[in-house]
């Protein structure tokens, strides 16, 4: 009759009401999860719904439950519909905020798990879902009402701003992997799929704290810089905050299913914002971003499933036991990869599986070899788009490496890490000279991302505190300031409806206050120190060049060649002779209100960011150490001694 | 020389073999039909001969008859819809009945 | 092993199946004017009932029927109410297509329900005779179903390709059941699998294995025996075609999960059974074909064909990796086909309703024209491609994970193989969406949707879009399912004896894996 | 000490207030707002330097130190910077250079740009450049430095192309940027090899023996990397180190230099500053001549302790400083444009103070540099009133404006005086010291540096009797023309008295005033360490002192013969060389002296700065030019690369796909047989196969 029920369960829940199934004879436990706010004990009590009497052998707590106590854990028989009392016990210790772990009911055979939380933060669930409550709003908007539409996208993506900034805020700068937790704060952990043992887990430590204030702080810009569109606006705006959230809970995710899943989930949007509303070659941007993107995504996939099958069994958040775990912070930290001395395909499992993982964020960074989807994307996309997609997507890349090659495979990384330094050096290089021999804006500014960001990979290749820290900023920087170039090139396009280089000139006499705004996010691309794309670039050669010596040589020769594109470029658009061409046909006004409102707040970032970069370095180090400290002291590959 | 299940298996593949081949070459589609049933009746042979020498039971005997059955099912059907396809085509050449086509 | 008169109490859910099908021709019969709502209506109620039944005499171990001619295991009760459930839509499908139902509705009824009576018998094989019976009723049934619309030459041409193709295809996988009668010395599973562990004439084995597959890969349309599908989905009414990519594929899956599972030894006499490399060739052959020959359609039921033909591979790579993990994934995997593919032909349906026809050229400017039916196929369209957190993504991947749990190299090739393909099929997908959305329509007026194709879109794409959310009971129904019929890799799960089981499966898989 | 960062604030507020609302503040209250407003904030800085100036005098010599720490700007372990000021002897020399010339130069600018329309624009990047010169200067760590380093380019950038909408003006800033980058890629490596040079040392020496020390951790503060290679084991341990097979001081070294090179423009980065002509004088004069321009030598002697580590460094920099000064001063000669003479002349001089610092000649290298700051400014502002009064910049195109400009003519007179090398002018004390330190290094450089000397005296007198000497170019010229406004010439007036008594103030050499010149008290401290043995030869200062007072005169008396007035015989002699070319051509030629001159002298000077001349715009320009059009051609060819090879092989994997798809489609060819061929091919198909695998 069992399977009769558990049809029912499911169609009950089909329908809409869910009731978790019974199995045989087991033990009912209520309630069903314990969470504490501050320290104290709370009672469980276990009952014996069924008609034999029940024999339970032992209650436990779950091997890595930390800061609870359990009291009573004899065993003991309980006769039909007899119940009995437990005690769990909460103390925290100084610094954690949060604690989780699960209490374990061996009976009849078969182990039920209660999970246990202390203090679980609702802050980055909010932060994550809550543009997709605003995209549903926006569906229910009548059609024409343009101004109610952008006024609730904007108040959408203002939500999720202000948490990341009160995120940042209370976030606990020495909070580091021995302090508890992995190093994570503000986390969130919930078994969601539990016969795949797949969790909800969502958590904030060194690495993703900038990115996900990033995300935000160019997402709510991206909205403010989409007033312009006027065809279908509302599918635009719901879009683009589904694309918000999926690019949020990548950051936030940690485990690997849900990690996929978001990092899918921001390729439909995407797909559907250079498709609907880009310029000419729309359609072929869009599905070549989609198609690169996606074969990178699914070699993932492959690494993932890879990964999960040869994890060694660890217990779920409530204590249940697993055979595998998607749980990214287990499988970085709780599993000795080079020890399981597995072999896929015939190589070794570690190197086959960081090779997967590395081409699938390559490409998203985009690195040498795969970059050739980001001219295109970037031409063809509005400009809000390629604001997000330069400012944020592009990060994903790195942060996918840092996170999943890094730390989960250390020997690997070491025995891959000269290669990803000198393809850095290419990505700088390479970058910057096809920059220079460019006629389209939009193109010179997306191959100028393909450069800068070669100095993350040159930076974190170098395995040296400098180096991490130089990388994570660079990421952030990076994602402020070309979201500047973006916007301003997108303001010429509003006006003279063409990009090419050649057709401008002498703009500063016609905009100046644009045309100053214009040197200023140059002069910052093009890494004058006093801004804040020198500082990452900076930290990446001195923390790089111990380690590398010719390819940092290499990395800074493209100083020059960066300088050389971007004046050339501010020469023939902003200096030099007014363009007679345009003389009777086009109005160049200067920057309108709300253009100056999305490009001051990026320029106060960046000028601030150029001479006091303490604040950003104290958010990110202690989990850079942590990761340096995992990459390169496990296996006694000799601790770089003497190095920054 | 007494017929032993050797002599049936050969004879039911050269019928198989039949079958098939005029499935694949006749243009008639009735003649295509008469193949399937080549093909069918090849089989049957099968099961009544490895009824009788390796069984000695009746199971193939019945299945024989129940693939009898269905052949004559099959047939009906077939021809109601070749006579369909000779009012659409007016003919029931095969290669003229080829508009499905990539 | 229940006699005759016991059988029938457990084989209920098939006879009322049946008497459905007397009763809506009877009816039909006696009314003057026939009403396509009453047939349905009768139709929907025989098949609840049906579907009723199968719950109630649900039980957690499977046992033979008609001795041992047919099993009533947890595996067969999923495939019925499976078959259920695919009839019941296919019947709210067709109410408003007039392609199947103006002329003669009570007679495309009682087709499907006989077709549903065929597959629940196919689903519960354990021999050799229902195989072949059951698969042949299905067979006939679709023949004429493919050839339903009286007027369209298509249809016609349909039909006829369909029954010559069946036929050869059921002839050649009858001269197959035939070698194994005569090396079994009887007709059922469990018996061909003792006497091909014994015997020492491997080759005929094969031959023999490969001729039944002729028939059982016609039914799930795989290469090399799927020429038929395009022509035939193209031809035959849209409620037919969407019928047959569903159903009859996935009982065909079914006997291949009982012929392979249950009837070939996973061990020859000397060397292991080549049976994984075997389905890894098809399986490959399958996607490959399937996805290539997709990206250069321009007619939408064509590429769908090639769509299901493509589905029918990724099926078949976790029917490759076999074991509890490969039933799983199959069985799951056609859960969620089962709602992305009937969803996509049913916007076919609707649109054709409104007067569009089936070139991806007639359907430019959908999205403006009619936005919930294009964003119902845009989600179809990408739970197909496998992106998350659609439905499709979920099914796809316990298949890669079930290859991968396998491990040995074959598989993971096969895993690469498949992941590629599933790459590359969003290309053609994306091509219907640029339709869609990207291009401008010719007529920029609204499309009328009738209510009851919104409401079925609706009730097709809300699964596709929430599965994930309903997930674990699923997959616990599911594998409550396998419990039957793989007892000793499914017994209650305690970690130590799973690991062990595991490591045994993993040496088999790995010695059979390196020939 | 809290007040030091008011210094370097005062012109960033001028900056900020003339940048953000200078526009609209000029449009209601006029341009007198903006004058007081920049002026003012320069006045205010220069008064505050001079205190600053004056509290460090106060101090007891070991401790004139003032730190003043704003924050922290990052911390990462090893990598500890703050941006921190710090006041030293040496930096005052230079804040109160900076503040002092640079409020002359605002207030002459004052007049200069009275009628120009984006008139808040330049005193806003002129206020940013003090602002950066003093970042520069004060900065206490290499990246403080840095971002100063960087901010005079970017200002320099700015303040050349200021009339943008001309492109040669704004191509000429360009240009500048990027020289000055190449050399900071110089800089930038430099650091980095001295950072990882610095940390790789102090593994190898053992810490017990230094516990005690304080800060033992490779460092970007100058002043502790000074006290770092103070502990002798420490800097063996460092010199011992090498980069690619070379000694790592030598790099360091000449890495820095490079960098030095870019900003002073010293060979070969030196392309920059002729074209940088083209902003407005003023600007030459602050930026080309005074400040910026010597901050490649402020670097280097800021970090004597570190060059002195390699003897061989320190010789190619002294030979890259002569050759420049010689380069320069040849190049000079033929120049027709006043300001490009002015410029080749600031080439040549800054060869002097490299020549200077690399003898290990430090205080005097600094002297050259303060006096060279004011009669080069002096002679540029007097060249900018000759300008803005003739609207020409053509020397060719005057002649005779002495009556017409006499506060001009004196003070450029003065300028030319103090700049040959004349007694009693600054410029004679400075050269001279520099060249008596050459001597002793070696006589080669010695009599380089003096026939350099020469050609400066007879360039600068050359250009003084052209502009001002002889008959007035034009009729209507000489009505025309008119003094500058007062508000100009004062500050003419005024920096030609310091470039007079600035020399003997600070410089008296001990020969005369039997004690040490006051700078080389000055900078004692700072300069403590380094070599700067200077050994009692009296005779030998006197015999050299006399010399240059020779070779000035030789210059000078050179100058005045053929161009004193030139007009008179300028015609005669050209239509003569015109018409004829051969020997009765002397004949016809009267005037044998010049003649003679002509023939041997002038001609061979001719030739000599005529090739100099050309080879510069051809070959190194040339060579510059061509390295841009390298670069484009290097990116088109990249770009294409990108385009066809790169992309064009992800596109070909698409079409194979969609190709391999038609043909697909081709085998359903609609035909039945065809299918059911099919079957029987795919059953064969599959036994073979699944046999073969």
């Amino acid at each position: 009759m069992t399977r009769a029920t558990s049809f029912l369960a499911l169609l009950l829940v089909f329908l809409g009401s869910g009731t978790a199934a019974a199995d045989e004879p087991a033990v009912d436990v209520a309630p069903a999860s314990l969470s504490f706010d501050g320290p104290g004990t709370r009672t469980l009590e276990l009952r014996n719904p069924g008609g034999a009497p029940l024999v339970i052998d032992r209650v436990t707590l779950a091997p890595d439950a930390s800061g609870f106590q359990l009291t009573d854990t004899g065993p003991r028989t309980l006769q039909s519909g007899e119940r009995v009392q437990v005690a769990v016990q909460f103390t925290p210790d100084a610094r954690r905020q949060q604690a989780f772990g699960g209490l374990q009911v061996h009976a009849a055979g078969q182990v039920r798990g209660v999970p246990l939380r202390a203090g679980s933060s609702w802050l980055l669930t909010l932060l994550i879902f809550f543009p997709l409550v605003g995209a549903a709003l926006i569906l229910f908007v009548p059609t024409g009402r343009h101004a109610l539409t952008r006024a609730i996208a904007l108040a959408t993506s203002l939500v999720p701003l202000a948490a990341s900034v009160l995120m940042c805020l209370r976030f606990d700068r020495a909070f580091s992997q021995a302090t508890g937790n992995g190093g994570l704060q503000f986390i969130q952990h919930v078994v969601w799929i539990p016969s795949f043992n797949v969790e909800y887990f969502v958590g904030v430590d060194g690495l993703s704290v900038t990115m996900v204030l990033l995300t935000a702080l160019i997402s709510t810009i991206a909205v403010l810089a989409s007033f312009g569109i006027d065809k279908q606006v509302r599918g635009y705006f719901a879009l683009l905050l589904l694309l918000e959230t999926g690019m949020l809970g990548t950051f936030c995710a940690l485990d690997f299913f849900l990690f996929y899943i978001f990092w899918e989930l921001m390729l439909l949007p995407m797909y559907f914002l250079i498709g609907i509303w880009g310029g000419t070659r729309k359609e072929y941007a869009a599905i070549k971003f989609f198609l690169y993107t996606l074969v990178g995504s699914v070699l993932i996939l492959l690494a993932v499933i890879a990964l999960y099958y040869s994890s060694s069994p660890t217990t779920l958040v409530d204590g249940t036991p697993a055979r595998h775990t998607f749980d990214m912070v287990k499988l970085a930290y709780a599993n000795d990869w080079e020890g399981k001395g597995l072999s896929l395909l015939g190589f070794d499992f570690t190197k086959v599986v960081w090779v997967a993982f590395f081409i699938g964020f390559a490409i998203k960074i985009p690195m040498f070899p795969f970059h050739t989807w980001l001219p295109d994307a970037h031409v063809e996309a509005p400009t809000a788009i390629s604001v997000i997609l330069a400012g944020v997507l592009l990060k994903m890349g790195t942060y996918g490496i840092l996170r999943v090659n890094f730390a989960m495979l250390p020997l690997a990384t070491q025995w891959a890490a000269t290669t990803m330094a000198v393809f850095g050096a290419i990505n700088i290089l390479y970058g910057a000279f096809c920059a220079f021999g460019q006629r389209d804006l939009k193109k010179l500014v997306a191959y100028s991302s393909v450069s800068h960001m070669g100095y993350c990979l040159v930076g974190m290749a170098a395995f040296t505190r400098s180096g991490f820290n130089g990388a994570m900023l660079q990421m952030f920087n990076h994602g402020t300031i070309t979201a500047m170039l973006f916007l301003l090139v997108g303001v010429l396009y509003d006006r003279a409806h063409t990009r090419e280089i050649d057709r401008f000139g002498g703009m500063a006499t016609q905009m100046p206050r644009y045309a100053a705004l214009f040197g200023f996010a140059f002069m910052a691309s093009l890494g004058l120190p006093g801004l804040s794309g020198f500082i990452g670039e900076v930290l990446v050669f001195l923390g790089a060049f111990p380690v590398y010596r010719v390819i940092t040589l290499v990395a800074m020769s493209g100083v020059i060649v960066t300088a050389a594109y971007h004046l050339w470029a501010l020469q023939r658009v902003q200096l030099g002779r007014w363009n007679e061409s345009w003389r009777d046909r086009t109005i160049f006004n200067d920057l309108t209100a709300r253009e100056t409102l999305t490009l001051a707040p990026l320029a106060a970032v960046v000028l601030v960011l150029g001479f006091w970069p303490l604040p950003m370095l104290q958010l990110v180090d202690n989990g850079l150490m942590d990761l340096l400290r995992h990459v390169t002291g496990l296996h006694g590959a000799g601790t770089l001694a003497g190095l920054p | 020389m007494i017929i032993g299940l050797s002599h049936f298996l050969v004879v039911s593949a050269i019928l198989f073999g039949l079958g098939l081949l005029t499935v694949a070459t006749r243009r008639n589609a009735v003649a295509i039909l008469m193949g399937v049933e080549l093909i069918l009746n090849a089989a049957a042979l099968n099961f009544v001969a490895f009824s009788h020498y390796v069984e000695g039971a009746v199971t193939g005997m019945v299945f024989a008859l129940f693939i009898i059955v269905l052949a004559a099912a099959e047939a009906a059907i077939a021809l109601a819809i070749v006579l369909a396809i000779f009012r659409h085509f007016h003919s029931i050449d095969a290669n003229d009945v080829s508009t499905l086509k990539d | 092993m229940l006699d005759n008169a016991h059988s029938l109490r457990a084989f209920l859910p098939e006879l009322i199946v049946a008497g459905t099908v007397l009763a809506v021709l009877f009816v039909d019969l006696l009314a003057r004017r026939p009403h396509v709502g009453r047939a349905a209506a009768l139709t929907a109620v025989g098949l609840v009932a049906a579907g009723a039944a199968t719950v109630m005499t649900m039980r957690a171990d499977g046992y033979g029927l008609f001795f041992g001619l047919i099993a009533r295991d947890p595996l067969a009760d999923f495939f019925k109410l499976l078959f259920l459930a695919t009839n019941l839509l296919v019947v709210l499908i067709s109410l408003r297509a007039r392609e199947a139902t103006d002329e003669s509705a009570a007679e495309f009824f009682a087709l499907t329900l006989t077709t549903t009576a065929g597959m629940m018998l196919m689903a519960s094989a354990t021999d050799l005779l229902t195989a072949f019976l059951s698969l042949e009723t299905v067979s006939i049934m679709s023949y004429v179903l493919a050839g339903f619309r009286r007027r369209s030459r298509e249809s016609a041409e349909a039909a006829l390709k369909y029954v010559i193709y069946g036929g050869v295809a059921s002839g050649v996988m009858l001269y197959g059941m035939s070698l194994l009668y005569g090396l079994a010395g009887s007709t059922s599973f469990t018996a061909v699998r003792l006497a091909c562990a014994h015997t020492p004439a491997a080759a005929t084995v094969l031959l023999a294995v490969v001729l039944c597959l002729a028939g059982f890969g016609y039914k799930i349309a795989s290469v090399p025996f799927h020429m038929w599908c395009p022509d035939v989905y193209q031809g035959a009414p849209t409620p037919v075609t969407a019928f047959l990519s569903v159903g009859p594929k996935a009982a065909g899956f079914a006997l291949l999960v009982r012929f392979f599972g249950g009837s070939l030894p996973a061990e020859l006499v000397g060397a292991p059974a080549p049976w994984p490399i075997l389905l890894g060739l098809i399986a490959a052959a399958t996607m490959t074909v399937g996805n290539l020959a997709a990206l250069a359609q321009t007619n939408l039921k064509r590429l769908l064909a090639y769509s299901s033909i493509a589905h029918a591979g990724y099926v078949l790579l976790a029917l490759c990796a076999g074991g509890s993990d490969g039933t799983r994934a199959i069985l799951l995997y056609l859960v969620t086909y089962l709602f992305m593919n009937l969803g996509a032909f049913l916007v076919i349906i609707a649109v054709a309703d409104a007067g569009i026809g089936e070139e991806i050229a007639e359907w430019r400017g959908l999205g403006r024209r009619a936005p919930w039916a294009a964003v119902a196929m845009a989600i179809f369209l990408f739970s197909l491609t496998g992106l998350p957190p659609l439905a499709g993504f979920f099914g796809k991947f316990y298949v890669f994970a079930a290859l991968l749990a396998r491990g040995g190299s074959l598989m993971v090739t096969l895993a690469v193989i498949g992941i590629l393909n599933s790459a590359v099929s969003l290309y053609f997908y994306a091509r219907v969406l640029k339709a869609m959305y990207f291009e401008a329509p010719t007529v920029d007026e609204p499309l009328p949707l009738a209510r009851l194709h919104a409401a079925t879109l609706a009730l097709l794409a809300v699964p596709t879009v929430a599965l994930f959310l309903v997930w674990s009971p699923l997959q616990r129904f599911v594998d409550s399912s396998l419990g039957q019929w793989y007892p000793a890799e499914m017994r209650p799960r305690s970690a130590q004896l799973d690991r062990s089981v595991k490591r045994s499966s993993v040496q088999l898989a790995n010695t059979s894996a390196t020939k | 000490m809290g007040w030091l960062r008011y210094i370097v604030l005062l012109p960033l507020v001028g900056a900020a207030i003339n940048g953000i609302v200078g526009a609209p503040l000029e449009r209601r209250f006029g341009r007198r707002v903006i004058t007081v407003v920049a002026v003012g904030v320069m006045l205010a800085a220069a008064a505050l330097a001079i205190a600053a100036a004056v509290t460090l005098a106060a101090r007891p010599e070991h401790d004139r130190q003032i730190v003043d720490r704003l924050f922290t700007m990052i911390s990462l372990g090893r990598v500890h910077v703050d941006f921190a000021l710090a006041l030293d002897p040496l930096s005052t020399i230079m804040i109160l250079v900076i503040t002092v010339v640079g409020a002359l130069i605002h207030a002459y600018s004052a007049g200069y740009m009275a009628d120009d329309p984006s008139y808040w624009r330049y005193f806003a990047y002129l206020n940013l450049f003090v602002f950066s010169m003093l970042l520069l200067v004060l900065g206490d760590s290499f990246l403080t430095l840095f971002i100063g380093w960087e901010g005079v380019g970017l200002c320099s950038y700015l303040l050349i192309g200021f009339w943008y909408r001309e492109p040669a003006n704004a191509r000429a800033g360009m240009k500048a940027f990027i020289v000055n980058r190449v050399g900071d890629f110089g800089f930038l490596a430099g650091v980095a090899l001295l950072f990882w040079g610095l940390a790789g040392s102090w593994s190898v020496i053992d810490h017990r023996y230094y516990a005690d020390y304080p800060r033992l951790v490779p460092t970007l503060d100058l002043r502790l990397v000074h006290d770092q290679l103070a502990v002798a084991p420490f800097a063996q341990a460092f010199a011992a180190k090498t980069f690619l097979g070379a000694p790592l001081p030598l790099v360091v070294a000449l890495l820095l230099f490079l960098g030095a090179a870019g900003k002073s423009a010293q060979l070969p980065l030196y392309v920059w500053l002729p074209d940088a002509m083209a902003g407005p004088t003023p600007v030459s004069a602050l930026i080309h001549a005074a400040t910026m321009v010597t901050a490649g030598v402020y670097l280097m002697v800021r970090l004597h302790f570190l060059f002195a580590l390699s003897p061989a460094a320190m010789t190619v920099i002294a030979t890259v400083g002569v050759a420049t000064a010689l380069f320069g001063a040849i190049v000079a000669l033929f120049q027709y444009d006043l300001k490009r003479v002015l410029a080749y002349s600031t080439i040549s001089q800054l060869g002097f103070m490299f020549l200077g610092a690399a003898t290990g000649a430090w205080w005097p290298a600094m002297f050259h540099l303060v006096t060279h700051a004011c009669f080069k400014a002096c002679l540029f502002l007097g060249a900018g009133s000759v300008i803005h009064g003739t609207h020409t910049q053509d020397m060719r195109e005057m002649g005779g404006l002495a009556p017409l400009m006499p506060r001009t003519r004196w003070s450029y007179l003065v300028g030319c005086w103090a700049i040959a090398g004349f007694p009693w002018a600054a410029g004679f004390y400075s050269k001279d010291e520099i060249l008596a330190r050459a001597y002793e290094r070696s006589p080669l450089l010695w009599l380089a540096g003096a026939v350099a000397a020469m050609l400066t005296s007879f360039y600068m007198f050359r250009s003084y009797y052209l502009t001002f000497e002889g008959r007035a170019a034009s009729e209507e010229q000489r009505h025309a023309v008119h003094e500058s406004p007062r508000s100009m010439t004062w500050v003419l007036l005024a920096l030609a008295a310091a470039s007079i008594v600035v020399g003997p103030l600070v410089g008296l050499p001990e020969l005369w005033s039997g004690r040490e010149p006051l700078l080389a008290r000055w900078l004692a401290p700072v300069t403590a360490g380094a070599l700067t043995a200077t050994p009692e030869r009296r005779g030998l200062e006197l015999a050299l002192m006399f010399a240059s007072l020779v070779v000035a005169t030789v210059g000078w008396i050179a100058a005045r013969l053929l161009y004193k007035d030139l007009r008179a015989r300028e015609g005669a002699l050209a239509t003569l060389r015109s018409r004829l070319g051969g020997v009765p051509a002397l004949v016809l030629d009267g005037f044998r002296v010049d003649a003679l001159y002509d023939a041997t002298f002038v001609r061979a000077f001719g030739a000599t700065a005529r090739t100099a001349a050309w080879f510069d715009v051809h070959v190194v320009d040339g060579v510059i030019a061509a390295l841009g059009a390298l670069a484009r051609a290097a990116a088109f060819i990249t770009a294409a690369i990108d385009h066809y090879l790169v992309d064009g092989a992800v596109n070909g994997v698409a079409d194979l796909l969609l190709g391999a798809g038609r043909a697909l489609r081709r085998v359903q060819t609609g035909r039945i047989n065809n299918y059911v061929l099919g079957v029987a091919m795919g059953v064969v198909m599959l036994i073979v196969l699944t046999s073969w695998l």
